[in-house]
């Protein structure tokens, strides 16, 4: 461990983790099955995402590897086709949506305002149960033939044209909608109804308003993606005719309906990564995040602009030339709120005392990624370039920007960061920070020649293509292979760490907010003693004092 | 918003926490056995579970909000199909499903006042009225659904255009309205206002079915007396829902009944 | 950028195309899409710069071994309303200057010449107006602006082509359309951009643009004998149109000639232009639209002519109208070689009885 | 603590649910008429109209939202207003399409 690293971790040879925690309160497979405590569910989410995130991964693997040639060598093209659809699906329904706020936000969100548990925790179990259940059968469609539509489900080539099943994965992704609605209404309760006492609105960390505004998207557009996709299924089995040219209907309907939840859905994904980034920042910089309300007022106002914005995905699909207008202006106004967070994240390294532990490392990994990412966002946003630009892989080399860069980045660093509350044991600091070097390095390779390709015109979705950008692709599978070792390093150590990894003690990163002050993996009922929030968030003169006293207090105690 | 938390802990959980530093005053009597062992107090209890459920309806309203959207813009596409879809639905029926399910939002109202003023009987009678009305509800539909059938109007099964290009040959309707026969291409469309009729009806109808499913339940309990000594969150929340239901109706109807009925 | 210095853009433009970083320019609209891209390269890569360059320097200037102790600041309303409004501005800027582009693009210009295209799984069908078809390939002259009408059969397609950096989507069921003036000869990739089912990856096909000359060789060459037009009205008369769309005073339906691009009245109210898409519907689902004075009584032939059946009547229907031959005759007939058995049917005598003259 | 529902929010009686129930099925007698006789373009208007005025005495009354905190009512009116977003701008799209039929 560097010198210059704040951790002060207990003294190692009396050091021991709590005997009564939140793990050890029960036993048996039946009581993590069965359990109400936020922290288990989001222990469950965390296996269970890792899980889809591989899954996902590996078809990943598989894309990368068809695309090292130009021809169609490895699959068929209606192969390739199912293997970028579920990878789309998984990465986005069964991986990114839930991974921060069904984790993190499951197991800190109650922590971090004082409470005991989420508002439901019924609900919050069968959150899990309905998103596990999705999963299964997505990844039973996989195995009985797989879907071929694209993640986004294009009409009438969903409805009319396409044999594969796309009911299932319809079925799929709508149960997993639900668990989503829950988790979202969940968080948006226990934010209202549960805090501490002295905790303001204005006392939150600001991962709490992250999450306080992905939830409300999660509450308000889910639904319209879920009618969205009953109405595909019984266009698909009775033909009704809503989406369907021949008989009257109209298959942009479809779209509108599904990016009216897509597109909010792309900040319910990056906004608790923003909030991820917050802690990491303030805690790693020891200051207060610059401008506080103006983050947590801009992570409110994606959330509101976020509802008005998504026909941009449909710009050259045939709206009317004046929605274009409107839709592109108002793009550009949701991409400010970004740019506002951006800049008063760096200047909180302002005058701060900074030190580079793995979380902070990702954090800053997030900012030049999520910067490039969110800028290509805007010249697709602007209509003209994204004539040339869109449904090429200008596009998925943006959104792998935003969403692998940017909010994948967040939930590693998340992890890492939170890893000694949740288990009561460090992560090794080298490895770890080598790996988060892999995996920006390995990200930039496998993504950044993408831009070129898609201005070069490289269309996305092909299983061929012209001998002339292969180079590129190449680098593209060379960065993916490494990217994949960036990834596995992590499970492994990690893994590892839960055994042999230092005692972290309560607060190894000396950080303020509410979850730090309590034990690590902490009780069941989270406090000993109900805290009472009596300073700011990101109080670290307050913190001081707090040490001081309790030093001083061990010290009288000794004497 | 939580007040005075730190007084109370909760009692529910206490038996399994035993030995934790939170159960400092578990013995203290006067818990009510339904407070759970995270809130801090009942009210906060009632508060969280009905914002709950006015979240969980905001929902519902965007799930019934991408029907209706679809429905605006093929009317205004469609609308002589739309009015000569409409013309073939029967209002009076219409208009009694109308009655029947306002009273019965009704009754679930004077339910609802009844759990809260502890007549258990009264809550009773009020809950299993609303019972009884909710059925009568789905009975009316499952007439109406019938003579869909009937008339091939249920789209994707020998949807037949008869009745709109010959609209003489349903001369019930048609001595009422006296419609045009409409060309083949409008006639067509129809389908798609069909589609939405059923579709909305529909999902409605599950609401209520559900709706009954869970009256059922809660008349059982209520005999009982379970809403009836103080708690009676659940009671409220359901009536929230069965009122949800019943304005979604109130659109169902004048948008799918009454269009253009003068001609 | 090429407005203020045309020498520094041919420079970057060959230099980046040699690297194999940038699609040639090949269109008129080309230069036009790449400055703005440009510019945006430029404003993130300055944007991105300031990000880094803040982060870096921080890092070294305020980490715990320089500077232990944090000084707390809660921040500044000055500097947060810079950082507000420099990119709102930024992106403005970039928001007029896309849509002046995207208005560009997608309106063409009064007297441009245009090819149909049908797009189906998993092919591209271009429809000249002198009748000669291509699959997966499309000639077009340089200099001249070219109109493509898009439709197609089944699912979403779009046709694209990098090097003119122009984009649209062929939907199902209405025609859409798009216009580019290619600049420099040579053969450029069509792709189909719109995932459309398993052979999407193949429904790529060349562009060719030709000089003038050559094109007009091509055209000649590779005519299948009627013209578009003229193929129109052979369906005009075998679906028995004519019955009721002729210059008959007892006539049921309206005078075709000179409806093309006509401002018609509707029996609802109100007036709607005949364009190709108004006059598609007319035929497909004719009571959408009832010109006044009509009874509603135009069957509907939906499902009983293909696109290409579609496109052929309306060819034949715009024929019909004077203005728009002249139009054409400056734009495609003067392609044709000389000989006069090309020209649109409409300028012979009429071919099958009752057929409008015009 | 002993009686939440007391001080938990106001109880509205009887003699305003009876008022509200006839003044619904007043509304619905009314619809029902105005759909019968013709008004032009404002048939429609004003079947929405009465339409959303019942289903704004069932949200105030019915559902209580008159008597209770600003959170719900800020609730109800967060979904009145997304619903709005969804469909205005999608209808937005739909009118200024030139092939539109409006
Ligand atoms: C986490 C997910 C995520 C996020 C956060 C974003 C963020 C943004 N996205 Fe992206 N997007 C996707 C995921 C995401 N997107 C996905 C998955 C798709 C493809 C779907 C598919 O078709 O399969 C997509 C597609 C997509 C399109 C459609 C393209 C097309 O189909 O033609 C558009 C168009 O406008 C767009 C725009 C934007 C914009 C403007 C932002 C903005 O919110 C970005 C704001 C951020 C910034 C602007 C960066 C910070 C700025 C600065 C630091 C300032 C720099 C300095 C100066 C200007 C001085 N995105
Ligand atoms: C959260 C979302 C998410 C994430 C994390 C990723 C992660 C990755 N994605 Fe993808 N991607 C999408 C969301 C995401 N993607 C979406 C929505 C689409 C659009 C789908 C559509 O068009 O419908 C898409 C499409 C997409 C394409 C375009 C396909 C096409 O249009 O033809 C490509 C191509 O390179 C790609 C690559 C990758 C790679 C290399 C990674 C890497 O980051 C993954 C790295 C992880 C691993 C590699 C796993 C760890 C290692 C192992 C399990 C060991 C085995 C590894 C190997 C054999 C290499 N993705
Ligand atoms: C039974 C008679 C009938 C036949 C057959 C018929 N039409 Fe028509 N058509 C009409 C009438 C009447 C109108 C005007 C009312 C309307 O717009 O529907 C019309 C309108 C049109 C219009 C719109 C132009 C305008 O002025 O409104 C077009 C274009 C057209 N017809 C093309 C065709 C074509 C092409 C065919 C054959 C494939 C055809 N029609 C066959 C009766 C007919
Ligand atoms: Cu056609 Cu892709
Ligand atoms: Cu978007």
């Amino acid at each position: 461990m560097s010198t210059n690293a704040i951790i002060s971790l207990p003294d190692q040879s009396t050091a021991r983790i709590p005997k009564d925690n939140f793990i050890t309160r029960e036993n048996g497979l039946l009581s993590w099955l069965l359990t109400g405590d936020h922290k288990r569910i989001a222990i469950l989410y965390l296996i269970s995402i890792t899980f889809f995130f591989f899954i996902g991964g590996a078809l990943a693997g598989l894309i990368r590897l068809e695309l090292l040639t130009p021809q169609t060598d490895l699959m068929a093209t209606d192969t390739y086709n199912k293997v970028f659809t579920m990878h789309g699906i998984i990465m986005i329904f069964f991986f990114l949506v839930p991974s921060v706020p069904a984790t993190l936000g499951n197991f800190f969100i109650p922590m971090m305002i004082g409470a005991k548990d989420l508002a439901l925790p019924k609900i919050n179990l069968l959150s899990w149960y309905l998103y596990m259940a999705g999963g299964i059968l997505a990844v039973y469609t996989m195995a009985s033939g797989g879907v071929d539509t694209g993640w986004t489900f294009t009409t009438p080539l969903s409805t009319h044209y396409v044999n594969t099943n796309v009911l299932t994965t319809g079925l799929a992704v709508f149960v997993a909608g639900f668990s989503s609605i829950l988790t979202g209404l969940n968080f948006i309760v226990t934010i209202h109804k549960m805090r501490a006492p002295g905790m303001t609105w204005f006392r939150l960390p600001l991962f709490i308003w992250a999450h306080y505004a992905a939830s409300i998207l999660m509450v308000l557009a889910t639904p319209v993606v879920a009618i969205a996709i009953v109405l595909v299924a019984l266009e698909r089995t009775f033909g009704i005719g809503v989406f369907d040219p021949i008989k009257g209907g109209d298959p942009l309907l479809f779209q509108h309906l599904f990016w009216f939840y897509s597109h909010p859905a792309v900040y319910i994904m990056i906004l608790p990564g923003m909030g991820v980034i917050s802690e990491v920042i303030s805690t790693f910089s020891r200051k207060r995040i610059f401008g506080y309300t103006a983050v947590a007022f801009s992570s409110v106002a994606i959330a509101v602009f976020g509802f008005f914005v998504w026909a941009h995905h449909m710009f050259i699909m045939g709206i009317s030339n004046y929605a274009v207008l409107v839709f592109s202006l108002l793009t550009m106004l949701v991409a400010v709120p970004s740019a506002i967070k951006i800049f008063n994240w760096t200047f909180t390294l302002y005058k701060g005392s900074i030190t580079f532990e793995t979380p902070m490392i990702y954090a800053f990994g997030f900012l030049g990624l999520f910067t490039i990412g969110g800028m290509t966002g805007v010249f697709l946003g602007a209509s003209g370039t994204d004539i040339h630009l869109t449904e090429t892989y200008f596009i998925v080399a943006h959104f792998h920007f935003v969403m692998v860069g940017g909010m994948l980045m967040a939930f590693l660093s998340g992890i890492h960061f939170w890893w000694p509350k949740i288990t009561g044991r460090m992560y090794p600091e080298k490895i770890s920070q080598f790996a988060a070097v892999v995996t920006f390095i390995g990200f930039n390779l496998t993504f950044f020649p993408q831009f070129i390709l898609g201005v070069l015109g490289m269309p996305r979705r092909y299983a061929s293509y012209p001998p002339e950008f292969q180079v590129l692709n190449v680098f593209s599978t060379a960065g993916a292979t490494i990217l994949g070792v960036g990834y596995l390093l992590p499970v492994l150590y990690l893994i590892w760490s839960l055994k042999y990894g230092a005692i972290a003690g309560n607060n190894p990163w000396q950080a303020t907010g509410l979850e730090w002050q309590t034990q690590s993996p902490p009780l069941t009922e989270n406090f000993a003693v109900m805290p009472i929030m009596d300073h700011e968030a990101y109080d670290y003169e307050w913190l001081e004092q707090q040490q001081q006293a309790h030093k001083e207090s061990e010290a009288t105690h000794a004497g | 918003m939580p007040d005075n938390p730190v007084t109370s802990q909760g009692a529910s959980g206490a038996a399994k926490h035993a030995g934790s530093a939170d159960n400092a005053d578990i013995l203290h009597a006067g818990h009510p056995p339904y407070l759970r062992h995270h809130f801090n107090s009942t009210e906060q209890q009632a508060d969280t579970a009905n914002f709950a459920m006015w979240l969980f309806l905001l929902t519902e309203v965007m799930f019934f909000g991408g029907l209706f959207t679809a429905y605006l813009i093929y009317r205004n596409w469609y609308y002589p199909a739309f009015v000569a879809g409409s013309h073939q639905l029967n209002v009076v029926w219409g208009t009694t499903n109308t009655f029947v399910l306002i009273l019965s939002s009704f009754t679930m109202a004077m339910g609802v006042w009844c759990a809260e003023t502890r007549r258990r009987k009264g809550l009773v009678l009020c809950l299993t009225l609303t019972f009884i009305l909710g059925l009568c509800f789905l009975g009316i539909k499952t007439i109406e659904y019938r003579e869909k059938i009937e008339m091939h109007h249920v789209p994707g099964f020998h949807y037949s255009l008869q009745s709109f290009l010959d609209p003489a040959s349903n001369p019930e309707v048609f001595k009422e309205y006296h419609d045009q026969p409409l060309a083949l291409d409008m006639a067509r469309h129809t389908e798609i206002y069909f589609s939405l009729y059923f579709l909305m009806t529909g999902m409605h109808a599950l609401h209520m079915i559900i709706g009954i499913g869970i009256l059922a339940f809660m008349i059982f309990r209520a005999r009982s007396g379970a809403y009836t000594a103080g708690h009676v969150t659940f009671v409220e929340n359901f009536g929230l829902y069965w009122h949800f239901v019943d304005i979604v109706w109130i659109y169902l109807f004048a948008l799918l009944y009454l269009i253009s009925r003068h001609q | 950028m090429n407005h203020i210095s045309p020498t520094i853009w041919q420079f970057l433009v060959k230099w980046l195309t040699n690297f194999a970083l940038f699609p040639p320019e090949a269109s008129k609209i080309a230069p036009q899409m790449d400055a703005l891209l440009f510019f945006m390269v430029l404003v993130s890569l300055i944007g991105l710069t300031i990000v880094v360059l803040l982060i870096v320097s921080f890092s070294i200037l305020y980490n715990k071994k320089r500077h232990p102790v944090a000084v707390q600041v809660e921040g500044s309303t000055l500097l947060e309303a810079t950082w507000t409004i420099i990119p709102l501005g930024l992106f403005l800027v970039m928001f007029v200057w896309g849509a002046l582009i995207y208005f560009r693009v997608y309106t063409p210009p009064a007297n441009s010449m245009n090819i149909y295209v049908v797009g189906k799984q998993w092919m591209w069908k271009a429809e000249h107006p002198g009748g000669q078809h291509e699959i997966n390939a499309l000639h077009v002259p340089t200099g001249r602006a070219v109109q493509l009408t898009l439709i197609s059969q089944d699912v979403f397609h779009s046709f694209s082509v990098p090097a003119f950096r122009v984009k649209r989507e062929a939907i199902p069921g209405r025609y859409t359309t798009v216009w580019f003036e290619a600049t420099v000869p040579g053969t450029y990739h069509l792709f189909c951009t719109q995932y459309c089912g398993t052979n999407h990856s193949q429904m790529t096909g060349d562009i060719v643009v030709m000089t003038p000359e050559d094109f007009r060789k091509w055209l000649a060459s590779s005519t299948s004998g009627a013209s578009l037009a003229q193929n129109g009205e052979r369906l005009f008369a075998s679906l028995s149109c004519a019955a009721c769309h002729n210059t008959r005073p007892d006539a049921r339906g309206p005078n075709l000639s000179g409806v093309y691009g006509a401002k018609l009245p509707l029996a609802s109210g109100g007036t709607v232009i005949a364009d190709d898409a108004y006059l598609r519907e007319a035929i497909l689902n004719p009571s959408q639209h009832v010109t006044q004075g009509y009874a509603p009584i135009m069957p509907t032939y939906q499902g009983q002519i293909s696109e290409e059946g579609v496109i052929a009547l309306l060819e034949y229907i715009k024929n019909l109208d004077s203005d728009y031959r002249v139009q054409q005759t400056l734009n495609t007939t003067d392609m044709l070689p000389g000989s006069e058995g090309k020209a649109p049917a409409a300028e012979k005598a009429p071919a099958s009885k009752g057929t409008v003259k015009p | 603590m002993s009686e939440p529902n007391e001080h938990a929010h106001h109880i509205v009686g009887p003699g305003v649910y009876v008022a509200i129930l006839f003044a619904l099925l007043i509304g619905t007698a009314l619809t029902v008429w105005a759909s019968f006789i013709d008004l032009g373009p404002w048939n429609p208007i004003i079947a929405l109209a009465i339409a959303t005025s019942k289903a704004t005495l069932v949200v105030l009354f019915f559902m209580g939202v008159k008597y209770s905190s600003k959170l719900t009512k800020l609730t109800v009116f967060a979904g009145i207003f997304t619903f709005m977003i969804l469909i205005s701008l999608t209808l937005a799209d739909y009118i200024s399409r030139a092939w539109g039929s409006w």
